[in-house]
């Protein structure tokens, strides 16, 4: 029998309640943290979707360039709003404490602006460029946001899944060029991989995605080496006759 | 070739991060050899005797310096790395929750009340601001206390100390009664937080052993 | 275009869906919540004495209103969604199986007896043709409150009520008989009814204990 | 004794609940049958020529009518327990699917446009208030008819229908478009959306086949 | 193209007619042999239930006797009705050929006689015993059905989770004595099962049942020993007098 | 010690079983050893050319008849245990498998027709009252005649014979037609069946290459 | 053709591994239908007289020579393989493991003492620089003893042996602390290790049942 | 006591075992950051160019020195601990596959055929009586050869090389037959193995294709 159970808690009462309080602000400030994160990534989420929405036929033109302004701008949006929220409530020692509960978001984000930089340069963004592009966001004590290099890689390694799904769709709308230099800039980021030291905070997640970007690679390897195939079983002088006499087509006209 | 050369670039600040991680681990695994000896030598009071608890405790106290200077060593990388504390914070935290156990443990037995978490930094001799322990851990080795305490009662009552189980029940109540005032979120900490109802489950069934006994303390007056 | 059109209407559609399944998830958590709380007030009664019990069963009742009130938001979000109970019923299946639990215990700390499946819901205001609680969720909170009393008498036998084990012992034995009559397929409520003899057993043991030494309630005249 | 009386309720309940599962299950193998056999006739369209085509429609046609008989008696039944559609949903979700495949792609093969929803429970003779077809099953329903596309144009073509490819990609093109404004959270149809952008690629890499060779259909003027 | 695909077969039409005769011929057998042994479990299942429902205190009386005999009608009815139906479908090369289908319900048949058989008896029930019991029934050719010694023995594994709760129905009920004769008799089980070799035909099972058996064996024995314990505790002649004084007990008056 | 007399009972009969089994393993082995030589042996027909099947053909020819007298063998330690077949059979249903398959392949290469079961049966000299091959593995290993196809037809078309594809097709069409009469229940060979669809299709698309192309046998005089 | 006679002497080299691997299991095996059989008969103890344990350790005793003789011979095998002990290590563990148990658990009956690495290989006549038996198996085995004690106590007392408890809980008390020495890398024996605990555990469970009670050996004086 | 200071010996046995197995971990890390490398360097021949191919094999080679260098270091370590290779052979299995692989492929690519398993050894300067590469690493190395070849193949004739397919295809062709003859038991090598029929098939699809279209290398007079 515990004559006190019910109600009191003898003595350690007060120091518990501290307790509480400091757990509870803790946890709070992840919550909001997690949130913040949850509102990144839906909204990284949508500017990927908008890229995939691009014109696949490579053929540019007004519509597309206002596209990727819009997309530049919601990516703007989101480093000045939910992307604020989470630098504002990291400062010093925080940053990692709550690192996983922001990771996710930052990740999506590294991966959206990546896959837009793509879009529009066919280059990689580079981690000083994603770093660049966030100075303008700050914590209360004026400190610059910084992404740490695990999440800029992570983010990167879901880059390449993206870029996969333009070659397929690219080649599904009858772009045949596309498909030849995402192989390369695939392959290129796959191998660069490769002489990143398999440190323990990347070592966890990794590994699996490693595999999933060598199937990636593959297929647009393949869908490049089907282009090729069938495109080299004519003379090109043929082909653009050919396609010439059917001027509605939904087929790329400067194959 | 320039995206490998990108990759490159990030050869030095990932391997400066993993250099740090492994200086923390040599560390910490010496705390580790350090607590493992503790608990060992703790492990002494399950004879039961007042004498055993005793020297069992003495021993426990005789580690504690080397603890405190592993301590100082963490902290002292640590200082070198400012606000990273959390970035490796998972390669100490088994230490640290141990540490707490013992010092709360010993604590518990030479005074019969629960060390806070200040109490057991300074025990320690580390200053919360430098390098302290996080609650949470603080926490979670406070649940270890209450989960030895069942085997700790049973030893004891075989021993002939008759009152222990009623003072461990108090005790144990009033933590469990306190850990409910926390707002408990994190997982692991809830689950060691579950056990304590057992703990307290098979302490009242000691007391109402000996109670419906009627048994006394051979030392008691009464 | 066509197409477009049609799709446009489906995700309408599929995001209603999953709009009401946030909205009664938002409403499950603050029930999950409420019935924590219960819970930690409910386990008073550990500390023996009918006060405690007392208290403690007063303690519960003060939140009866809460819960009641979030269950009739639960039924008001369903109402707009008839015939879809079973749709979403794995969200707050495991708070309605704490709200049997409680009120069902309550009562039997209070008069001895089983609440049925429709006295609990109508303790809880709810009525069954519109949102009522599932029975196996039911029966699940019966048997958690048979898990309940093994500790339940221990501790009313250290703080003196002998009555307490014979009292408890028929009831549960009543219980397992009951069960007993089920031709259980729900793989989970099965395992939870085959605890119910290992809770009659040791209330067996406490009874025994008692009858053995003869003891008997202080307050009782006999 | 008044506890047994109670729990005598619960098993007829229990029971019932399980005679309903049984009586859902019988009635969903029938149509499992039915639908397969409906399958088989349908590959006859993979022949290639217009009769083949045509025989497979009307055959699979034929099916329609026991398959509405089945459905009716699965409304049947529900309708004796309103409002636990979704209880026993996953029972016949399986066969939901295949049948919105089945009366989606005959209608597509007649007419060349996507059967809506509502149609596809109005073909089946199906009131979506009494018994209808989840949205999500429909759905699925309908990735299974582009699914079968791509060896449909390569068999049309082979069989020289050269007018196939384009119609099938455009087809193909809208359905892609449509499904992209969806916003998934269900995995198992993501995963099914997922592949219908490799339909649409193979069919496309015909069109570009029959496009590159300027082949046209023999029964075509032009 | 395959211009026959939609309906005609080829030659070989005949051919797979023939097949699908045999295939449905054995499949249904299968069918109605799985049923019938889910009969035997079902049927066999209410028999350990009703043995289960026995007054657990040991007193036996004219209501135990009834209710030992209705289970050996019962087991009567089982063999004549599903065991006769199992049997009827089996001939020769048939019995493997199928005994998958009918061993859940014959292990189980095994399991409700041998229980019934302890209760009664406190004996195990052998393996002759057992095919003795089924010598009436016959299959089509008047040959005895016999039980395999590997359904046989995974039913008597069973046999001892049900005797582990018996054993603490009795104890939670009262009756002091059961637990140490049962734990003697499952001990002795237990060891028999390892003299056992472990043949292809139980191996797969018979691991992990053995070690469901050890489970129930040391909770016998927990139960005996608490049994023992606790008894210990007062001299035999005081527990009696104390015991006399509450004749409306529900506790074993004879212990 | 009663009961462990018992059990001992067991001893004798169980490892004469044990016995049995070791007997047929040993020749099964023998048997998956020869059939792992045909099979290399008949992976020569991918070099595609007619004399490379030719070749290919007559070396599996060769090892038939150490296969038969392996089988012969497995048939007398059989008889020495009349109705034990299916006692035994999961130990060489494997190798049967592969025994159907190869006489059925070989047969197919040879004649372009399929193998009954009773002509593979006779094939290998087994008398099928006695010591025959189950219906179902031979079923299977005409599904592995069927998953060889699409890489045999590829490597045909590659050394130039393309008439092949139709010829293939038409087979696996009715194949797959003929599988459909079956009401499959069991899963394995279901799984194996499903497979089917896939060979086909594969086949299509070769046959598809070829037509779009025009292209024709060289042998041929059209 | 190159490539050919290349691998027919790797298929040499793997043949002759597997045939080396084939003698060691055919031993194995027959060593562990011995190990089984001492197992058997060592259960004996449970019965809890001395009678019993004393005949229980005799007939285990009696099969230590077949088990010598089969040790023996794996020593052959491995003597013609030198280094080769690691490879084919796995092979043996288990029963290295049942082997250590056995003669490690009749020793401490006889003696109550733990039999040492050393002396386990002696009683089975091993020579250690020859064929041993592997530290961490010889330690697995130890676990095992330990793992077999709560049951056993139990029994014991329940027969009537008051004094065993705290006999046990002494030896278990020591080798949990010797076991504490130990920087345990191994995932397997670790895990075994953490049983020790609660054995140890159990056993002064029922050393506390057995003084709280007061109960004494009837052979004692007191 | 006394079995205290038995474990003192045991604590020194396995810790000086853990040493040499951290020493090994060591320099097997050293040799996986060696090969990853080299792995990364190798990639470049997908770009499918002589020259790509050319200039990423001079790339590997570069990094053989310091492979052969730290195969050295782990020689000179198990040259301290005889007899004991296959105690800790599971810690460089996986880089010595790596290993083979690497020096395999790279042969390959210079010469187009397989380098044996005693070639592997000298190219890495090992000697195989004092410290060798296991035979079953040496042929998982050579399946991931295999396993690379269909990206090759691909990505060569996309370059415009379209005599590689038929090259390969004959190179995995005789791997494939040869592998047959081995009787694989290991399991992890024979799933391994099972995936060389999918690169063969893969190879031969590409192959097709090829010849289909009547492609031919530019550089080829024909
Ligand atoms: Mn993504
Ligand atoms: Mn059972």
């Amino acid at each position: 029998m515990s004559s006190e159970a019910s109600s009191a808690v003898g003595g350690i009462g007060d120091a518990f309640r501290a307790y509480a309080k400091q757990l509870d602000a803790v946890n709070e400030r992840r919550e909001r943290l997690v949130k913040a994160s949850r509102d990144v990534t839906i909204a990284s989420k949508k500017v990927i979707f908008a890229v995939h929405r691009l014109p696949a036929d490579g053929a540019g033109g007004g519509a597309e360039e206002a596209a990727l302004g819009q997309a530049e701008k919601d990516l703007q949006l989101i480093r000045k709003t939910s992307i604020k929220r989470v630098a504002q409530e990291l400062q010093d020692e925080d940053y990692w404490r709550f690192s996983r509960a922001f990771s996710p978001g930052m990740q999506e984000y590294v991966e959206a602006t990546a896959v837009l930089h793509y879009a529009k340069t066919g280059r990689l963004l580079t981690y000083a460029e994603a770093n660049a592009e966030l100075s303008e966001v700050q914590d209360a004590g004026g400190q610059a946001f910084r992404l740490s290099a695990a999440d800029y890689l992570l983010g990167i390694t879901d880059l390449t899944g993206e870029v996969m799904r333009l070659a397929i769709s690219s080649v599904a709308a009858g772009n045949k060029g596309a498909a030849a230099s995402m192989a390369a800039f695939v392959g290129a980021v796959y191998e660069g991989f490769h002489v990143v030291p398999m440190v323990a905070e990347l070592r966890r997640d990794l590994a699996k995605k490693l595999e999933v970007m060598r199937s990636s690679l593959v297929k647009i390897e393949t869908a490049s080496y089907m282009v090729h195939v069938r495109g080299s079983e004519y003379p090109e002088q043929f082909l653009a006759e050919r396609l010439a006499e059917a001027p509605e087509d939904r087929l790329d006209p400067d194959m | 070739e320039d995206i490998l050369t990108l990759f490159e670039g990030f050869r030095g600040e990932l391997e400066a991060s993993n250099a740090v991680r492994e200086e923390i681990k040599a560390v910490s695994q010496s705390m580790d050899a350090e607590t493992r000896k503790m608990q060992a030598a703790l492990m002494g009071i399950h004879a039961g005797t007042d004498e055993a608890v005793a020297s069992a405790v003495a021993k426990v106290r005789e580690h504690l310096e080397p603890l405190r200077t592993l301590n100082a060593q963490l902290a002292a990388i640590m200082k070198q790395h400012p606000g990273q504390y959390y970035r490796y914070h998972d390669i100490w935290r088994h230490v640290h929750t141990s540490c707490a156990f013992l010092v709360a443990f010993v604590h518990w037995l030479e005074h019969g009340t629960l060390l806070t978490h200040a109490q057991v930094e300074s025990e320690l001799q580390l200053r919360h601001e430098e390098f302290g322990i996080d609650l949470e851990d603080y926490l979670v080795g406070v649940c270890s206390v209450s989960n030895e305490m069942p085997r700790y009662v049973v030893n004891r009552v075989t021993a002939g100390d008759y009152d222990c189980p009623a003072k461990v029940a108090s005790f144990l109540s009033d933590l469990y009664a306190a850990f409910r005032l926390l707002n408990l979120r994190n997982d692991f900490l809830r689950k060691r937080f579950d056990g304590l109802k057992y703990d307290l489950k098979r302490v009242e069934e000691v007391l109402y052993d000996v109670k419906i006994r009627g048994l006394q303390s051979r030392s008691q007056p009464g």
